[in-house]
């Protein structure tokens, strides 16, 4: 073995505990190496370690939805075959893992923080709230999450009970919070609490509405994206994003450059 | 009782590798990418990223698509060019005691013969050569699927190179081994095969091809039966070492490749799965020899039975 | 408010099918096998196993393989011979509704001309030419790695008989496009494609090929990726109608076919895996076009966007 | 539909029953339909039907072990993919399952009946008892059963409990009945009782060696055959075994013209 301390490990984690409501589940895995090193707004990427097939063949990406004493937490929704096999596991099962991955959220030293969420992309938002709030327990921390409907939200229920964080809601449809968009939130929310850092991870149209609002308003703002990836570790350049200046820059890379990203940095 | 650990060493001309386990073109990054997962120095050889003489920032996403037990890519050959990567890459990839091969690709044979000329003064192991890309000058077939193009990009790199020169063949060909005889004749080292398969798939909501680039290449176990077809058919063909590539993720799959006449395989696909999975292959080839009392593993080399 | 049914009708030449689902030669025997399981006369057309002049054995065991996401077979195109099929398996296909297919095969080009000529007098909607045979006259070069073979056998074929012709390809060439022209310059009414990708494995307990016939033919849900590429080449090389097989299984890979060019497609492997797929394929395309109000199944064909 | 009664059925068959012990484990399966034309030496195809992998492909064959109200149950190893993905699945949970398939056994009319079986081939011996004695009640049935080892036998502990059976056991090892080879029961119950049909089923060299003394008894003799099978239909003619005279009839195909034959008529 090389000698250089490992910044990013693979391991055989048990799984100590899973569970599903409708869709959506969480999942928290043993894996004290990667909990050792890992920072809000990193991935790991799983399979489940019994599994002898190559159909699907990737690995699957998750946020880091909490880490406490060697257990990662990720919650994740059931949309296709990887994550239906996911939810079959059982608590006592092993899972593949790889990570800590990317590059997560810098920590502005901003004494206010937006959160901006919307559906699964609300999983690294726990974990970025906790490490701002270590890091500076003064920070005025305020995330804003949206979603579909409030069933969605229920996934995100310990989010919501974070003392040191003010929540708010919008769904979709309107049985949560705003009836209307997440973005609507962030415009009250800036307007009357004044300006601070921006972190938003969720679908394309609600980050770029978010970014291009920060843009105007001149607010820092991260984004974390996603793209389909195979081996997360920037090998095979697959994960390629535009860069703001597509001609000069080229490409960017989620699974190494991001998957946290300056909004000013990418192709809007 | 004296446990005799096995000989892994294989050779590819004067070229003496500790294990016939390398790691793909385009799979394996320059190496550093797999540093905390990989003991990067027990491996036989790392095959870094194509290199090609200007920058290349490649395809637009999306590139890479899962298939059944396969995947589908068009990186489109992204890659700092050979100036940056000499002074880059090279340095780091110094560093490694394992053999290092450098792959090359271009768009005319002048090209290619650039890229070896530029590569002499390093201490590279060997130079892969990747023609699969098409040739600009010949509209745009690609150089690998017609033997008079084998045979001239291999003679141009193999005079202006001082290197072992592997050339890697295409298998979206009539008769590989008809190009690997004509790399053969061209004066290569050894011949590397196969390169991707070409694919396509179709977003069926949108109604466009998944990948931007249309069509891509086609990796993983899903075309593991082809490679070993092929690598077995080359294997007769010529006298050069063959080195076996496609679907490679198993100690068996190893064993197969070598059994087919394979002196050395490389592992593609599968890295970017299971990032550890290049050593475990060292770990298992060793652990199959001793079970079976294989005493080198030289004797699996083209060890298939009538 | 009335619901229409979908028009799920496409036509290859003058032959209408009543749908684009038809079944692949050599994995739905001659229907009867399957009568249990599906309703023949829903489907498009079935396509019997290949008939040759002679009757043949096929090859020792073992024939079949599984392997990734695939299969590999090496049946040896055993069938009755001709004479035999007329009268022991001609009359029962007769009694179905839906189109039938003979798969035709030779060792000579006057083996293909016969065998068209044999089936003049009969009632079956076209003739299918496989030609991944090898031409025993040529040295075993499959005639369809040649284009001018291609052309040839076409050519005779079609001057025999009175029936569609559909010459189905091989994907183990360079250039499957060219070989689709070539079959469209002889006179082909479609053509279909592909057939098996050659491969191989190898049990390396025995270090034997696990095929007795050492290589064997992939198909399979592996193979989808390379066949929808191949596809849609010939599609925008020939203006016959294109019928595509390879690996598909599921409504979506039906659409993903239709949309890269096919007029129709061909169910092979799957039959093997889920005997009811074939009906299941042709409600399931029914629901497909309701769903996203589609009236027309041609509406499909070819509905690639750029 | 056509209107002929169906000999073969595609049903999506509830796991009523699994247990597993060691690597042997029996399922039953609710399949009235096939149970409904089933026979002894029969066989069916299964595949989990949630399943939506395409690794392993092929759907796996196993005999009729036993038949009830509708219910039938198949005893299976654990040997590769198929069958750890079979004994992962619960009660409740449902297969995909084609039958019955293939042409069984051929009772017969002899009052003496010698079952010959060897590890996984002992499963289709308990209907095939079953069906000896409702078809003649005075019939004497005796099973020779041969394993590896006692574990292997204990899953056929069912079979052995039959009340019109005699059994007698033979292991590899010595830990049940002879220690020895099953033939070797055989000769001497022949010997010892008398002329009678024989049916066998297990390991090829077992049958053959079975095959053989029957040739040199002039006994009635039947083996069941396992190959490799894709449709196990008759379709894609991947299952073939060599007749007795190669060259004049070629090859037979397992799964439609057997998996029963005389022995006379395939190659030993
Ligand atoms: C960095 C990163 C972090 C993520 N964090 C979370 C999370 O915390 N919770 C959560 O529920 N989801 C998260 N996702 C999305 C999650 O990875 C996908 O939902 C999942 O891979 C779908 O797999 P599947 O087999 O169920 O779906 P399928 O649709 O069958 O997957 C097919 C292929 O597409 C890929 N894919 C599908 N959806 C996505 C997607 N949205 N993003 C990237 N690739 C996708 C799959 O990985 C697979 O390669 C994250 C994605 C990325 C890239
Ligand atoms: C007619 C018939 C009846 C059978 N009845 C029983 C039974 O009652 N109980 C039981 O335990 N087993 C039985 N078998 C064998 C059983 O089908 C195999 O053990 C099983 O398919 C192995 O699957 P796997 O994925 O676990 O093994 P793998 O070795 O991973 O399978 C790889 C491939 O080989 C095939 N295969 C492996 N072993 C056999 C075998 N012995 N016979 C045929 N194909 C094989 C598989 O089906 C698959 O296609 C029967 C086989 C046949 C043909
Ligand atoms: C993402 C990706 C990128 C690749 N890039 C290259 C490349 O730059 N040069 C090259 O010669 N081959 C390249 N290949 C081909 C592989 O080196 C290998 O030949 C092929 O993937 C088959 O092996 P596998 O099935 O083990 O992946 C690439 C393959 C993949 C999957
Ligand atoms: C067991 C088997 C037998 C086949 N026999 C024939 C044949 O007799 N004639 C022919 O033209 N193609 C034959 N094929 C090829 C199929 O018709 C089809 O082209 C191929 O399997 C690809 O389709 P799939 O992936 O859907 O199976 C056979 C394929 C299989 C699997
Ligand atoms: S997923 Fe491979 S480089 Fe990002
Ligand atoms: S398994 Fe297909 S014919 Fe027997």
């Amino acid at each position: 073995m090389t000698m250089h301390a490992k910044a990013k490990h693979q391991l055989q984690g048990e799984i100590r505990e899973i569970s599903c409501r409708d869709e959506y589940c969480r999942m928290t895995i043993a894996a004290p190496a990667i909990c050792h090193v890992a920072a809000a707004g990193q991935f790991v990427m799983v399979k489940p370690a019994a599994d002898k097939s190559n159909d699907p063949l990737f690995r699957r990406p998750f946020s880091l939805h909490q880490v406490v004493d060697g257990l990662l937490t990720i919650i994740f929704k059931i949309v296709g075959r990887g994550t239906r096999n996911l939810a079959k596991m059982q608590a006592g099962e092993v899972l593949d893992v790889v990570g800590p991955l990317g590059k997560g959220f810098q920590l502005s030293s901003e004494p206010r923080h937006y959160l901006v969420g919307g559906g699964m992309g609300i999983a690294p938002l726990h974990l970025l709230a906790e490490s701002i709030n270590r890091q500076n327990p003064q920070s005025e921390i305020i995330a804003l999450l949206g979603a579909r409907t409030a069933r969605e939200l229920d996934a995100f229920a310990d989010l919501q009970d974070l003392r040191f964080l003010r929540v708010e809601l919008a769904t979709d449809d309107g049985t949560a919070g705003h009836h209307g968009l997440v973005i609507d939130l962030l415009e009250r929310a800036v307007a009357a609490g004044g300006r601070g850092a921006v972190y938003s991870c969720g679908p394309w149209p609600m980050m770029k509405a978010v970014a291009l609002y920060c843009r105007a308003k001149q607010l820092p703002c991260q984004v974390s994206l996603e793209t389909v990836m195979a081996c997360g570790v920037g090998a095979c350049l697959g994960c390629a994003v535009s860069g703001a200046d597509v001609a000069g820059d080229g490409y960017l890379h989620v699974c190494k450059d991001g998957p946290v990203f300056e909004a000013g940095k990418i192709w809007l | 009782m004296v446990v005799n650990k096995p000989d892994l060493t294989v050779a590819i001309g004067d070229w003496q590798l500790a294990n016939p386990i390398m790691t793909a073109s385009g799979t394996f990054g320059y190496g550093a990418e797999f540093a905390d997962f990989v003991n990067l120095n027990r491996l036989g050889a790392i095959v870094v990223k194509g290199v090609s003489v200007k920058p290349r920032i490649g395809n637009p996403p999306p590139r890479i698509v899962e298939t059944a037990c396969g995947m589908l890519n068009a990186i489109g050959l992204e890659n700092p060019g050979i100036d940056k990567f000499l002074t880059e890459k090279m340095p780091q990839l110094q560093n490694f005691t394992c053999g290092v091969v450098v792959n090359i690709l271009g768009d005319s044979l002048e090209e290619y013969c650039t890229l070896a000329e530029r590569l002499k003064e390093t201490a590279i192991a060997a130079i892969e050569v990747n023609i699969s890309c098409p040739n600009v000058k010949k509209g745009g077939v690609a150089f690998g699927t017609d033997a008079r193009m084998v045979y001239e990009v291999t003679r141009c790199v193999r005079e202006r190179s001082n290197k072992p020169i592997i050339m890697k063949l295409s298998p979206n060909v009539t008769d590989i081994a008809a190009m690997a005889a004509a790399a053969e004749e061209g004066g290569a080292s050894a011949v590397s095969l196969i390169n991707t398969l070409l694919g396509m798939a179709i977003d069926i909501r949108t109604r466009r091809p998944k990948l931007a680039n249309k069509v891509g290449g086609l990796s993983g176990p899903a075309i593991k039966p082809i490679a070993l077809r092929m690598v077995w058919q080359v294997a007769q063909r010529v006298k050069v070492p063959v080195i076996g590539i496609g679907g490679i993720s198993t100690v068996e799959d190893v064993v197969e490749f070598l059994l087919a006449g394979a002196t050395a395989i490389q592992i593609g696909t599968a890295n970017l799965i299971n990032p550890g999975v290049a050593e475990e292959l060292v770990d298992g080839l060793e652990n199959y020899l001793l079970e079976n009392k294989i005493a080198a593993v030289k004797e699996l080399i083209n060890g298939l039975l009538a």
